[in-house]
């Protein structure tokens, strides 16, 4: 299992598409930085084909007044569980 | 776990320094060695040993000192991509004729083949861009 | 504003446009900065929030977790220097399921198609 | 590279994923420079070109307005390191209307359903 | 007449949208660094609505071999043209 | 007419700098007068004094100084953004009380006024970004 990091919004930034065709069935995506505007309801159809293994960091969830309005289905960690996540990964891949 | 981390924005103009030493405290904080920071592309610019952000803000380069100091994580600047931006050690800045330097330990000027060293023999590399 | 009240269109010596969020990047930081010592310089300023930049007026921003302070001190700072003309477009609100009761300045809302009137409207225009 | 020879899908010890163009960013430039030190350490090294970075491997390119070397001569230099594994995603060709005979080195074609394959298939990713 | 000055490339970023939205009817659009792969027939459809007042800087077409690859309908100029667009313009505004 | 530039990319990272210093070029030859060059976020690094790139690189540092020298056309360091990212002329270090500069003449820091100034002194301001 791959942990795929992405830190751009899908808004502005067409990167999260590449991701996306290169994640495998098992892998994982994390949203940092400005990606986690991605949780939001009305942008997380995006990241539809990975919906169940799509993660958003909580610390950059908070410092932009996001955190109570993500979408339920994206799954909130924090810097912690980032960690784990890539404990629990054979490797990591970021996009930017 | 061995940890390594790959840098490669410049502090202050984008967050992927700042997700990087968060990372990095919550590593360690989870028992975890932390063995190498690698800086590379605008990553160098991390090592600018006269940054002085206003004191209000994180000072990040002293961040990266201390995690050298408490944990001997190394700290390593690619050279190429160090002398394009201006980064030299005494050493660097002597060979081409320079005076005064821009760069110091425990920041340390480095070879790419470090960085596939680190991917090589620790047990996560974990990339944080601009 | 609508395209009935085009006579509202702010003339202005500058139009900063602001198309970043906060904490990700200094885009923003740096554009409110340009914004705010244009004013102290005598300056009529408008500012432009456009795409990503809408999420730079989100109430209930915090500090980063490395105590980055964010923008949002600048913001309250913009009246202070005579700052009123606050533009956002409409649509990068209705992307994102914003509504105006959800932000911490009070705005004027853009249609799209009004947008290139706005930037008519100003003698110079910085975009960050 | 089909769906029918996944057994073709080479095995290595790291993937270097190049996903800018020439010239406007160095990206590409230390993408390559990764790949040929990696290989120069004994590693047994593919390249996987997507989106803007099959636009590395159009032919004709020149230096820059101002000199700049471009790199074009890296490209040339992967064979003497013994990278041989250049694989290009064919969707990227086709939204830019470029064809395998456009390029300036033999590649590789994947389609996007393979793509996740090669990554699993590497110990090692660095993205560009 | 205001000039605009886009430099990335369409496939990567949606900043161009941005550009499109805030040109009015008489703006000229000038593509640069990593924009000029707009220039290609098969991307040039994303500046449909300004065809006839696209342009494309030479010099960064040539460099990426991108020269004799062009759409017929973009107003390719090199940098002695983007210095005189940009006297014909009351002002510059550039996308990035 | 008078030219203003603004410069946000950092060099050797981002064309940016490639192509204002190309604009710049074409400006002059044109007989107009490139009166100011403003560096403001990344483009600050294109004043790093050190800067070393390999010889068959173009110089962008030794290109900027060229501009001052032949055309008078001002080099102007936003403060606030050089001193974040370690970019001090003597009086700053002095001030901040580091050992060594990062920044001399012809590159002047100066505050995010003299942008302003620019952009309404003179004709026209193009800005070139990362």
């Amino acid at each position: 299992m791959i942990l795929h990091i992405l830190n751009r919004s899908p808004s502005a930034s067409r990167i999260f598409q590449q991701a996306l065709d290169a994640m495998g069935p098992d892998d994982r995506l994390l949203l940092i930085e400005d990606a986690v505007q991605g949780a939001l309801p009305q942008l997380v159809r995006y990241f539809e084909p990975v919906i169940g293994r799509l993660f958003a960091l909580r610390e950059d969830l908070v410092s932009r007044g996001l955190e109570g309005r993500c979408d339920d289905r994206v799954l909130v960690v924090d810097v912690d569980g980032f960690v784990t996540l890539t404990e629990e990964a054979d490797k990591t891949v970021s996009w930017f | 776990m061995r940890y390594a981390l790959l840098v490669q924005g410049g502090p202050y103009s984008h967050q992927a320094s700042h997700s990087a030493l968060r990372f990095a405290q919550a590593v360690v904080a989870r028992g975890h060695h932390l063995a190498t920071v690698f800086f590379y592309h605008d990553g160098v610019y991390n090592a600018a040993r006269l940054s002085a952000p206003p004191q209000d803000e994180p000072h990040l380069l002293d961040a990266w000192r201390r995690l050298n100091d408490e944990h001997g994580t190394e700290l390593l600047v690619c050279i190429a991509a160090g002398l394009r931006r201006g980064l030299l050690d005494e050493r660097e800045a002597a060979r081409h004729g320079k005076q005064g330097h821009s760069l110091e330990a425990p920041f340390e000027l480095t070879g790419l083949g470090q960085l596939i060293e680190a991917g090589s023999h620790h047990d996560r590399l974990v990339t944080f861009s601009p | 504003m609508t395209r009935q009240d085009m006579s509202a269109i702010p003339n202005g010596d500058l139009l900063v446009i602001l198309r970043h969020g906060p904490h990700g990047s200094s885009w923003l930081r740096e554009g409110l900065d340009a914004a705010l010592v244009a004013a102290a310089f005598g300056q009529r300023v408008s500012l432009l929030f456009l795409g990503d930049g809408v999420m730079a007026l989100l109430g209930g921003q915090q500090v980063g977790p490395l105590g980055q302070k964010g923008t949002q001190p600048m913001l309250e700072m913009l009246g202070m220097y005579d700052i009123e003309t606050l533009l956002v477009d409409r649509g990068a609100l209705v992307e994102r399921g914003i509504g105006v009761s959800d932000l911490s300045v009070t705005v004027s809302l853009v249609e799209s198609e009004d947008i290139a009137n706005v930037l008519a409207h100003h003698r110079q225009i910085l975009n960050f």
